[in-house]
């Protein structure tokens, strides 16, 4: 599949989408709300992307945005960055654990080190951070005065 | 600390089967390092398994997030301290994307030679390991004979035995070792004198074989959906080897085959990773003879900085796929940077495929996951 | 020649003439209980240093060298620092059971020493059901791992002290029909008898194939029952750290330490006196020169040899096998090891009627 | 020596095992530290108590055993005779050990040797 087969067939699917593609590999940016449906298309036939290979989050300092990059066993040249855009003050986002299995842990991380709440998530506690820590390390607001390097 | 009373009302909070909660690890001899499993057990048998990280975080994202380009590889050497050689590999070969340096043939062979180096490196401290958690002592030793020889190298080469920081955006920080050739070449032929013998004490030992022979069964499906890569994934029949998918240095020009057993249980992955070093071994010898002359690192300015953009670079650790994001604002440091680290996928399966096997199969499992906590933790 | 023989019954002689029988038979006892005790502390010494030293050449490094020439007092230095440690028992602890489990297990050990033959009339009891008092008593060291890991309030003793006795007990059927191979043979419980009919030939040569098996099935068992590697699932401590004896520190953890270095002994010296002649020297059939060579060895080193021998294949085990899964260790003992020691029982029993061993 | 030196071997042993502890007890000077009465679970403060009901797996084990030790012990004095006996013991052997299997096989087949 190229890039423009797979752009028309996810507009059929989701007209919301909007694509870029400077960097690598192609880049979706999706609303919040439309991540579970596209994302099930996206798993599914025919394009099978069935394996999230990585999954994060960037703090933007005016909204944070969801990362997934998503790739398929049976084809490997196709990579797909699917992004989302996530309100700061009130973080939201539904799961995709469901989906991939992998995204249970890494939303766990998620969820620890941005504060992002992710919904219908099997097991959302926390994995790293010790239960009494307060605020949201990978954040960029965050400061911690006497562990943290500064240059 | 209790009274009687108190230890009869604490059995209120068992479950209802009488079921034993246990913690393994922080300071466990199996977990190697500081992995804290809180383990359910109902007699011997497993019910449940719930890691517990954090023990060694030292949020290496956030603070690449202030070191700039050239220092941030440093603090990489820490995360997969057994590869060191690859991750550092992983932040040069992102950072001459980004900015499009060119880097010297000789200096790309020698980073594949180093980066197989690692990996056997890395696969021989694993068996040794591995077995010692099975039970078997005397492996650990005869697999660090081997090791030894490499570490040498790599303290002849980089100065350092496990954290070798040398490998820079470019090329190399120095050029090789005179003798470098010579000595890989006495590694390569003892190795394959003697890997041999661990062969003989580990894989035909009847009780290994029963030890490890299904258990701990990953199935494709699971290995795919749980994001595993490296040995794990391909001993479950996934292939996921990236010096294949996405060649880097000059893994494009030799010739290997990319090991994949079918099995996913914990015996298919030790076949994996003692096939891999043999794998390894091959590619060594293509490129040991052909170190191209010139220079060792490329034109690179002083102060780097990457455009404004998204950056992905995926290497193969000796744990799987080991995946760099930066997202740069245009400026010396990255603006975000994640580490996709195999371990932490890799740890997550834990929990499915131990479930409802002894303990004795927990360590055969976990062993053979080959987890290594300062990369899961970061 | 002087002998053990020679001093033990000129020491008596002396005492029955020198002091009344009461008196004469209390300073035995102090005797006895001084050698226990001195054999006690050097095995424990020189087999630890055996193990150490075993388990270096296995792994090709050299093991203990600098404490005393070529490392010899090694463990001393280690008891030195066992007893300078101190002994922790935790809060929650059965305290009283928690401090009597080293005991029970030292007593064991040391009750075992009583019917062993160490040289040519050198034993302390000769007792006529020697054979059934060593399975008696041998099978009382469980109860002391058991005391041990639920006494300690602690999840892997508990499991570790579990393993065991179920493990400890299982073996000791096989173990015990071993044994009684030996005793169908011989037609006689004690020891010395059974040393005795092994005068022209030890059992492990003529008793043909059966007690070549017995004597398998008996090294197996005896690993088992004393907890060794391969089947060291009690302490196990990839999987429960340090299994039964988590707990236990300073003096009380070395006398658990300990009393597993002497049951190996005892198990190695009963296995030589059974199957390996004891302390009668190699006698090969009609070879009358051989054989009077052979005599000139002390009775004590054939001893020592043959349970030494014993104790090295034991601990070359340790070093080359991984640990079994515990069903898979039960499931050796029940389906396979208890139905061929049954079967080779009756196998001997037919060959020690028919009279067709040497 | 009769049976007067089981008892001194176990005064020896408790002389042993006391005089060690003791020596220890008087050289080492403890220090005092709560944590130091905590049982040990890898450094996480033990949450149940291992004292409750278990799994019966092990029992059944011990059950068997039970069984087949009391048979093994009606065996030694058979074994001491059975030379002197002859066929009629081997006979006898044979029917026993034949009782003892059927036991087993049942218990076998009931699943009492498997791990849930």
């Amino acid at each position: 599949m190229t890039n423009e087969e797979i752009k028309t067939y996810i507009t059929a699917h989701t007209p919301e989408a909007t694509y870029d593609e400077a960097g690598e590999w192609l880049t979706i940016l999706i609303e919040s709300n439309h991540l579970k449906p596209l994302a099930a298309v996206l798993r599914g036939q025919p394009m099978q992307l069935d394996f999230l290979f990585c999954l994060t989050c960037i703090d933007y300092k005016t909204h944070l945005t969801m990362v997934y990059h998503l790739t398929s066993t049976s084809n490997r040249n196709i990579n797909i960055v699917l992004k989302a855009n996530v309100n700061i003050g009130d973080p939201i986002i539904e799961t995709v654990s469901d989906l991939w299995r992998t995204a249970e842990f890494l939303e766990r991380e998620v969820f620890e080190m941005f504060g992002v709440d992710f919904l219908h998530h099997p097991d959302l506690r926390r994995l790293i951070l010790e239960e009494d820590f307060k605020g949201f390390p990978l954040r960029k607001d965050f400061e911690d005065p006497i562990n943290m390097i500064k240059l | 600390m209790y009274t009687e009373t108190e230890i009869i009302k604490d059995t209120t909070n068992l479950g209802p089967d009488g079921e034993l909660v246990v913690n393994m690890g922080p300071q466990h001899p199996a977990t190697h390092g500081v992995l804290h499993l809180v383990v359910t057990l109902n007699g011997e048998t497993i019910k449940k398994i719930e890691p517990h990280l954090g023990y060694i975080h030292r949020s290496i994202e956030k603070m690449c997030e202030s070191l700039t380009y050239r220092q941030f590889i440093y603090v990489t050497s820490r995360m997969d301290y057994l590869s060191s050689h690859i991750n550092n590999t992983a932040c040069a070969l992102l950072i001459e994307k980004g900015m499009q340096i060119e880097v010297p043939e000789r200096a790309k062979v020698v980073r594949t030679i180093l980066n197989e180096l690692t990996r056997i490196a890395s696969h021989e401290l694993w068996i040794g390991a591995m077995a010692m958690d099975l039970g078997a002592f005397t492996p650990f030793f005869y697999a660090f004979r081997e090791r030894e020889m490499i570490t040498d190298i790599m303290e002849d080469t980089c100065g350092a035995r496990l954290t070798m920081n040398y490998i820079v955006p470019g090329g190399l920080m120095y050029d090789i070792h005179p003798d470098f050739q010579t000595k890989v070449k006495a590694f390569v032929k003892q190795f394959k004198e003697k890997v041999t013998e661990y062969e003989d004490l580990v894989t035909g030992n009847v009780i290994f074989q029963s030890r490890t022979k299904g258990v701990g069964v990953l199935t494709t499906e699971d290995a795919i959906s749980y994001g595993c890569t490296g040995p794990v994934a391909r001993a479950s029949g996934v292939s996921c080897d990236i010096r294949k998918i996405a060649p880097y240095d000059a893994y494009d020009r030799v010739e290997f085959d990319e090991v994949i057993e079918t099995a996913g249980d914990s015996f298919s992955r030790y076949m994996v990773r003692v096939k891999e070093m043999n794998q390894s071994i091959r590619i060594i010898e293509q490129l040991i003879d052909n170190i191209p002359e010139g220079d060792f690192v490329g034109k690179t300015k002083n102060v780097l900085k990457l455009a404004k953009g998204e950056f992905y670079q995926r290497v193969e650790t000796a744990r799987g796929e080991l995946g760099v994001y930066i997202v740069s604002e245009g400026a010396t440091t990255p603006y975000r940077i994640k580490f996709r680290s195999p371990g932490f996928s890799n740890l997550s399966v834990l929990d499915h495929i131990a479930k409802g096997s002894k303990i004795g199969d927990l360590m055969a499992t976990m062993g053979t996951l080959d987890l290594v906590i300062p990369d899961i933790d970061r | 020649m002087l002998s053990l023989e020679s001093i033990t019954k000129t020491t008596q002689d002396w005492l029955f003439t020198k002091f009344n029988p009461q008196i004469a038979l209390t300073l035995e006892c102090v005797f006895v209980i001084l050698l226990a005790i001195t054999l006690f502390a050097l095995l424990g010494l020189v087999l630890v240093l055996l193990e150490r030293k075993v388990a270096a050449r296995i792994q090709i490094r050299l093991g203990p060298n600098r404490v005393g020439p070529g490392g010899i007092f090694q463990t001393a230095a280690d008891t030195l620092k066992l007893i300078m440690k101190e002994g922790l028992t935790p809060d929650t602890a059965d305290k009283f059971l928690f401090n009597l489990a080293p005991f029970v297990v030292m007593m064991v050990a040391m009750l075992l020493l009583a019917p062993i033959a160490f040289a040519k009339n050198f034993q302390i009891w000769d007792i006529n059901i020697g054979v059934l008092y060593i399975s008696s008593v041998s099978s009382l060291s469980v109860i002391g791992i058991l005391m041990a890991g639920w006494a300690s309030n602690n999840k892997y003793s508990l499991l570790g002290a579990m393993r065991s006795g179920a493990q400890i007990v299982s073996y000791e059927l096989s173990a015990g029909f071993a044994v009684l191979t030996i005793v169908v043979l011989t037609g006689s419980l004690q020891i010395s008898e059974i040393v005795a009919a092994q005068q022209n030939g030890w059992w492990l040569f003529k008793g043909h194939i059966p007690v070549v098996i017995a004597f398998v099935l008996y090294i197996i068992a005896v690993t088992a029952e004393t907890n060794r590697a391969p089947f060291d699932l009690a302490e196990a401590e990839s999987e429960l750290t340090a299994g039964f004896h988590t707990e236990y520190s300073g003096m009380k953890f070395a006398l658990f330490f300990l009393a597993e270095y002497i049951n190996i002994f005892i198990v190695c010296a009963i296995g030589a006196t059974l199957f390996l002649g004891g302390w009668m020297p190699l006698h090969i059939g009609s070879w009358e020169a051989f054989n009077h060579i052979m005599d000139y060895i002390p009775s004590s080193i054939w001893f020592m040899g043959k349970t030494f021998f014993l104790i090295f294949v034991i601990m070359w085990f340790r070093w080359t096998f991984p640990r079994l899964r515990v069903d898979q260790l039960l499931n050796l003992e029940w389906k396979y090891l208890l139905p061929i020691s049954l079967f080779n029982l009756l196998l001997v029993t037919v060959i020690a009627i028919m009279g067709w061993y040497f | 020596m009769g049976a007067i030196s089981l008892i001194a071997l176990l005064v020896a042993a408790i002389a042993f095992s006391a005089g060690g502890i003791l020596v220890g007890k008087i050289l080492v000077k403890g220090s005092c530290n709560p944590q130091k009465g905590q049982v040990y679970e890898c450094g996480i403060p033990t949450t149940t108590s291992p004292w409750h009901q278990f799994n019966v797996g092990y029992y059944l084990f011990a059950l068997l055993f039970l069984i087949f030790d009391v048979e093994l012990v009606f065996m030694y004095p058979w074994a001491v005779v059975v030379k002197k006996v002859g066929i009629v013991a081997l006979i006898e052997i044979i029917v026993f050990i034949f009782i003892l299997f059927m036991g087993f096989l049942y218990a076998h087949k009931k699943g009492a040797l498997k791990w849930n």
